[in-house]
């Protein structure tokens, strides 16, 4: 099948400054596909790339099989979604709706259905007199989400469209958004810097640094399997724990530790050298458990935080730091002995030097 | 859906593709640059006109063209306007009226600028009661056409003794910048975050404390537009500097009306070009030097309502 | 000469002030064109000759810029030592609010009533018998100046009464020259409205509107033909684009104008101009017909000051303002007449000794200064200008309106 | 702080450093306007003095002629002031925000007149518009005989000679003012607005334009000030005329307390521009300080 949106070689530079080099992606058909990276990284600029807001350097852009490489934005067959929301604050809900439709020369009875159903799928029916100054911040991105809706079109631009929001209402639009996707099935781009979003909403997660694209993948591939240390460590929270130190056949050897690493499926054939060795704290068992794991440390607990859901437990093992992940009932005391295993073969492992993973 | 990122193999096929082809002298360009430019002459014709009147001598501005560059470029209108012109008896030009207007300006501008910046301060965070009234009064003073404060002015001046100081007329100038100074300050102290009010007056600091070590070092943009507005506003009075100082203190523009309003004979208008520009060099540096500072102070202290 | 104006000088001092010696004296005024500057210097000459120093005030513009300046100064507590007004009811108010102070004293000792051109001017000096200021020169309104180069050069003679001047005036304009010189302030235009009553309407007409303020009269039919000039006066000047009176007599040295109608302090340009009275250019004093003329003039007022040594120099002033030498010197570069009656006019050119000629025939009137009130006196100046520009503004329409103003006149 | 300090010296530092505030607003604004008020009420001639008569002053004002004159002129003159100023002031701005070349130079160019005084502002205009060697005399001298362009020599259009002479003063400030609303606004807005496929004139005109209303009001406020205040500009360029063609309330004011030496009639006159300034402002300062507070 021919995908959604096809991204082509494509450059972008301001000057001297390059911000997107060479950058290829295929978005398939109904695809929600996250742009994930801290701020700076170009992925707003990509989206904006996409969406035709900004001129690009060299390539070429497909959307829906249809070069748009230099189309206007509006006749690209998208919608798009602020972080500030950009609502027309001078306007009702429903002109905010329909201020483009009207414009575009859409006949009134369609416009009517259009906002219609929009404002159904959102519930904000009881919105659409009012103005934008009289709505809550989950109300307006509701709106400015109705904007993109009525549209009619078959991709979704989300430009960090939750990041203005207070921690619950995140929550709560952001299962809207997963079910809006469900319901109308068209293609989402989403850019976050929120890991949590990109793990809930993504179909595929295309982590980005520097203007390129680290690693594209299922949330899980990112998860499991993150492409180089950038990833592993931009992925989970707390982050990974990493040991500085050397693979060899004996296995891996970090000054005072050495373990086997029996079990780690390589990506291209077992490598010897220096080594990152990477584990989650979510994978490193305490108590009785870690006893059934191939390697076992023993550190003493320096730091606690207790979630409910889950305890976290920063230990000292030697002269390092490991953070570990304990279940919700188990309260420790800082200065605990405490005993900790994982398996090898839920590491990661990455090269010294290129920082990619072996 | 494989992963496409280590697949380099050419993608682009024909058609659209980069940056969109525009040409340089595309019609929106034209209506943008063409409107500029043209706009740009209007302003820039007087100034033009000025400039070569001066360089010109009496003969051939007689001769007509104003526009026409000069033929022989003669300095003599600008040594006549700084040194020599006449008003009255006095041939000293405007050089007298010059060191005049810095003594007044250079005061007059720091001490409205101080006061106006504590009311504003005041204003926007320590509100107390009746702050708003006197504010909306002086906002409204704003409004009200000098020549009706004149008269009060006087008596007010004279009751205290100041009439016909230098010091009486920098007071003056400090009352009429007031309400548009304190109103550019208010906008941009309250929009310096609560937060940082607050964390300065729970490590202890007082009102003045907070005005000098925190107030003051951010607001280097306001304080700029300030400045600017008033330079520019008192260099250029006319009606107080020649109502409330004596002869030996008017300022440069009275000097400058006084050359170019005392016709001996024929208009010598090269020289009152000449005089007109002097007259305007202080402030027209200042734009030209801080012009994009000005823009910005703007942006922060007076656009937000 | 010298002799005399030194010991003169002295003997104030000695008896007046007792010894006052090298005082700064400000005097602020607004004679600043060519002729007058010129003239203000021969003042400024003799003053510094007491020893004392005459620090100038000019203030350009015209006297209704510098008269707020200087009143504002006055009553603001801060007023200079001497002052420029016109003669009349301009400084008025500030006489009777006790902020100016009498020099009667020097008047009685130097017997300025005996030497005075007309006793007119004196009286309007005085208020409650004490004297209060020094008249300096006699300026009349009534001249049409006009430009013998121009008129040579449209190949027709010089007129030598209003009618005639009118009459030139198309062949003047195929000759692309400007009939009537007339800078566009409202005093200009009223000034030479008065003129064209007093020269026009003769002494009865001009006393009853402006003395009398006969408001009938204003309105009747004896002031209708003088509308009529000036509706002719207003057609002819219509090519006169300048401001300023001297500019407009700039017109006429040049001979871009054939005439200006002015009061004889145009003469002072022509001076400056080296124009000969008679070769270069010819005067018709009241208008040519009935030679009238109203006697105004300069005066100096001397504000209250609380220095007793700058009191005492501002009556040294008084009595060097008045003395011959600086009135010869001063009226000669002026082009006025001087106030005193007993000097030699050697020097007086032309023009000068046709003034006096009609002065010595007593054909005198007093000047609209000393008749209306300045606030009068703008109401009619902002009719006259309006009337002059606005060709729309029939002359029953401003005749109108003029006796209205004459009517309410204190 | 054991014991509670008394109201009055709650915040005394700010009530002593709003001092010469409170004193300018009260002793000089509201002390130097009532004065002028009761003292419109008297027949004060040179020296005000306290003899009664009523209205007699109001009556003569709005009998006189160039009073009406004035309050026209300033009508012509404030309407089509305020109306080009804004609209020329924020097209300007939003030529000047298409991210041009020599954006610098430009805004300089705008801006330089407004750094000269009214003075100068209106000699060089009196110079340029003088028809015997202004623009008249240089278009006529190129060919065109009967080209006529006399604004300021002729009482119909003298106004407007004014006016693009004030415009050319004040535009630039307008600009600046503008540039700083259009620079204030959200980038995404403008986004959004292309996305939603509105043209760049609508998206102005009815998204951004409203979005500034505080740059307009504070231009607003601006411009209304320096119209009521117009006076220099007038005696420089025109001297009020040709006639009364330019005469302007201001200056009405002055000429009567000082040249005509009748303060009652020029009090009479402030305080008709006063009462006319209240009018205008009191609802829009109840508006922006009265009703609700700023967060």
């Amino acid at each position: 099948m021919e995908p959604s949106i096809s991204i082509r070689n494509l450059d972008l530079s301001f000057g001297a400054v390059s911000v997107l080099k060479d950058l290829n992606l295929d978005i398939g058909q109904g695809e929600f596909l996250v742009l994930l990276g801290s701020s700076g990284c170009g992925k707003s600029t990509l989206l904006n790339c996409i969406a035709g807001l900004l001129d690009i350097t060299d390539g070429q852009i497909f959307i829906g099989g249809r070069n748009v490489t230099w189309e206007e934005p509006s006749k690209r067959g998208i919608g798009m979604v602020f972080q500030s929301y950009a609502l027309y604050p001078q306007m009702t809900v429903e002109g905010n709706l329909t201020f483009g439709l009207k414009n575009a020369g859409v006949p009134k009875t369609e416009i009517a259905q259009r906002v219609a159903r929009a404002a159904k799928i959102l519930q904000i029916e009881p919105l659409l007199n009012r103005k934008p100054a009289a709505l809550s911040g989950g109300q307006r991105q509701r709106v400015a989400i109705g904007r993109a809706l009525v549209r009619d079109v078959d991709v979704f631009l989300f430009d960090e469209p939750l990041s203005n929001l207070d921690a619950k209402l995140r929550a709560d639009l952001r299962v809207e958004i997963k079910q809006l996707h469900q319901t109308l099935d068209n293609t989402m781009i989403y850019v976050t810097h929120d890991q949590i979003e990109a793990m809930t909403l993504a179909d595929r997660i295309a982590i980005m640094r520097g203007g390129l694209i680290l690693q594209l993948g299922t949330p899980d591939e990112i998860y499991t399997r993150p492409a180089n240390k950038y990833v592993a460590e931009f992925i989970g929270s707390p982050s990974m724990n990493f040991f500085d130190g050397h693979l060899d056949e004996s296995g891996f050897t970090a000054k005072d530790i050495n373990f086997t690493v029996d079990g780690y499926d390589f990506a291209n054939g077992r490598k010897h050298g220096p080594a990152w060795f990477g584990i989650r704290p979510e994978h490193i068992l305490t108590g009785a458990e870690a006893e059934t794991r191939p390697v076992r440390l023993s550190g003493t607990a320096d730091l606690v935080e207790p979630l409910g859901s889950d305890t976290l437990v920063r230990l000292r093992v030697g002269d390092r730091l490991i953070w570990v992940r304990m279940d919700g009932r188990s309260k420790p005391a800082i200065g605990d002995q405490i005993q900790i295993g994982f398996n090898p073969a839920r590491a990661s492992i990455f090269d010294k030097d290129s920082e990619e993973r072996l | 859906m494989a992963d496409v990122t280590t697949n380099p193999a050419p993608r682009i096929i024909d058609g659209p593709r980069g940056r969109k082809p525009t040409r340089a002298l595309s019609g929106r360009n034209i209506m943008i640059y063409g409107t500029l430019i043209v706009v740009a002459l209007y302003y820039l014709l007087p100034l033009y006109v000025m400039v070569v009147t001066s360089l010109k001598g009496m003969p051939e501005i007689r001769m007509g063209n104003i526009f026409a560059p000069p033929v022989e470029i003669t300095f003599q209108p600008w040594v006549k306007a700084w040194a020599e012109a006449c008003t009255g008896l006095n041939c000293d030009g405007l050089s007298r009226g010059f060191w005049n207007s810095v003594q007044i300006t250079v005061p007059s501008v720091f001490l409205s600028i101080a006061i106006a910046s504590l009311n504003g301060y005041a204003l926007a965070n320590w509100r107390f009661k009746g702050a708003n009234i006197f504010f909306t009064i002086l906002i409204i003073g704003a409004f009200i056409p000098y020549q009706v404060m004149l008269y009060p002015i006087v008596i007010l001046l004279r009751e205290a003794g100041l009439y016909g100081s230098l010091t009486g007329l920098i007071i003056v100038h400090t009352i009429f910048g007031m309400p548009i100074l304190t109103l550019l300050f208010r906008n941009y102290f309250s929009s310096v975050p609560e937060e940082l009010f607050k964390a300065a007056r729970v490590d202890g600091a007082g009102f003045w404390g907070i005005y000098f070590r925190i107030m003051l070092p951010m607001s280097l943009p306001i304080f700029v537009v300030a400045m600017i507005l008033q330079v520019t506003g008192i260099w250029n009075d006319f009606l107080f500097g020649v109502v409330y100082t004596r002869p030996e203190n008017y300022p440069m523009t009275v000097q400058l009306n006084n050359i170019v309003n005392s016709v001996q004979g024929v208009k010598e208008y090269n020289v009152n070009m000449a005089a007109t520009l002097l007259t305007g060099l202080v402030p027209l540096i200042i734009y030209f030097i801080s012009g994009k500072l000005f823009v910005r102070g703007i942006a922060a202290g007076a656009v937000k309502g | 000469m010298k002799m005399m104006r030194m010991m003169l000088a002295a003997s104030t001092a000695i008896g007046i002030a007792g010894g006052a010696w090298a005082e700064d004296l400000e005097i602020t005024h607004w004679w600043t064109s060519g002729g007058e500057a010129a003239a203000v210097a021969e003042f400024a000459k003799a003053f510094d000759a007491t020893g004392n120093k005459w620090v100038d005030g000019a203030i350009a513009g015209s006297g209704n810029t510098a008269r707020p300046i200087m009143i504002s100064r006055i009553t603001g507590g801060d007023p200079m030592a001497a002052t420029q007004f016109n003669h009349g009811r301009q400084a008025e108010e500030l006489v009777e609010a006790g902020l100016m102070r009498p020099i009667t004293e020097v008047a009685e000792a130097e017997g300025w009533a005996n030497a005075i051109a007309a006793p007119g001017l004196l009286e309007s000096c005085t208020l409650d018998d004490e004297l209060y200021c020094v008249p300096v020169n006699i300026h009349s309104w009534q001249w049409l100046w006009l430009s013998n180069k121009a008129y040579e050069e449209a190949g027709i003679p010089v007129p030598k009464n209003w009618a005639e001047f009118v009459a030139s005036g198309p062949k003047l304009q195929e000759a692309g020259k400007v009939p009537l010189a007339m800078g566009k302030q409202p005093w200009q235009a009223a000034g030479a409205f008065k003129v064209l009553v007093l020269s026009l309407g003769g002494p009865e007409l001009y006393t009853k509107v402006y003395d009398e303020k006969d408001s009938e009269v204003a309105a009747g039919a004896d002031m209708i033909p003088i509308w009529q000039a000036a509706d002719e006066m207003r057609k002819l000047a219509a090519g006169s684009n300048v401001q300023e009176w001297n500019q407009a007599t700039n017109l006429v040295i040049t001979g871009q104008a054939g005439g200006q109608i002015m009061g004889d302090w145009a003469q002072g340009e022509f001076q400056m101009a080296n124009q000969v009275a008679g070769t270069d250019y010819t005067c018709l004093p009241g208008l040519g017909d009935q030679p009238y003329l109203s006697t105004a003039g300069d005066a100096i007022y001397f504000p209250l000051l609380s220095d007793d040594a700058k009191s005492a120099a501002q009556l040294e002033l008084a009595s060097v303002l008045f003395s011959s030498e600086a009135q010869l010197a001063f009226n000669a570069k002026k082009g006025s007449l001087p106030v005193r009656k007993d000097l030699d006019l050697a020097e007086a050119n032309d023009c000068m000794r046709q003034g006096l000629d009609i002065l010595a025939k007593g054909n005198i009137v007093a000047d609209t200064d000393q008749l209306i009130s300045p606030d009068t006196n703008t109401q009619i100046q902002d009719l006259m200008i309006q009337f002059v520009s606005d060709m729309n503004m029939t002359p029953e329409d401003a005749q109108a309106r003029f006796a209205e103003i004459i009517a309410d006149a204190d | 702080m054991s014991t509670r300090p008394s109201r009055l010296f709650h915040n005394m530092n700010a009530k002593i450093a709003s001092v010469p505030m409170v004193l300018t607003a009260m002793v000089v604004f509201l002390g130097g306007s009532i004065w002028t008020v009761v003292y419109s009420f008297t027949d004060s001639k040179l020296l005000p003095r306290e003899k009664w008569v009523g209205l007699d002053q109001y009556e003569r004002l709005w009998g006189t002629n160039r009073w009406l004159v004035s309050i026209e002129n300033l009508a012509i003159y404030g309407v089509l002031s305020l109306i080009f100023s804004l609209v020329i002031g924020f097209v300007l701005a939003a030529l000047m925000d298409q991210k041009i070349r020599f954006e610098d130079v430009f805004r300089t160019i705008f801006l330089y007149p407004f750094a000269l005084s009214f003075i100068v502002t209106g000699l060089v205009w009196q110079w340029l518009l003088n028809p015997d060697f202004g623009v008249q005399n240089v278009i006529r001298g190129i060919g065109f005989e009967s080209f006529t362009f006399d604004p300021l020599y002729d009482a119909d259009l003298a106004i407007y000679g004014i006016l693009f002479a004030g415009l050319w003063q004040g535009t630039g400030l307008v600009m600046c003012l503008m540039l700083a609303g259009l620079r204030g606004i959200d980038e995404d807005i403008w986004k959004a607005a292309r996305v939603d496929g509105i043209p760049a004139w609508k998206t102005y005109l009815f998204i951004v334009i409203p979005m500034m209303r505080p740059v307009f009001i504070t231009t607003l406020v601006i411009i209304t000030a320096g119209i009521v205040k117009l006076y220099d500009l007038v005696v420089a360029q025109t001297g009020g005329g040709p006639g009364i063609a330019t005469e302007v309330p201001a200056k009405y004011v002055y000429d009567m307390m000082f040249q005509a030496q009748n303060l009652g009639q020029g009090f009479a006159a402030s305080t008709m521009m006063l009462v006319s300034v209240i009018i205008i402002l009191i609802p829009w300062a109840y508006l922006e300080f009265g009703g609700k507070r700023r967060g």
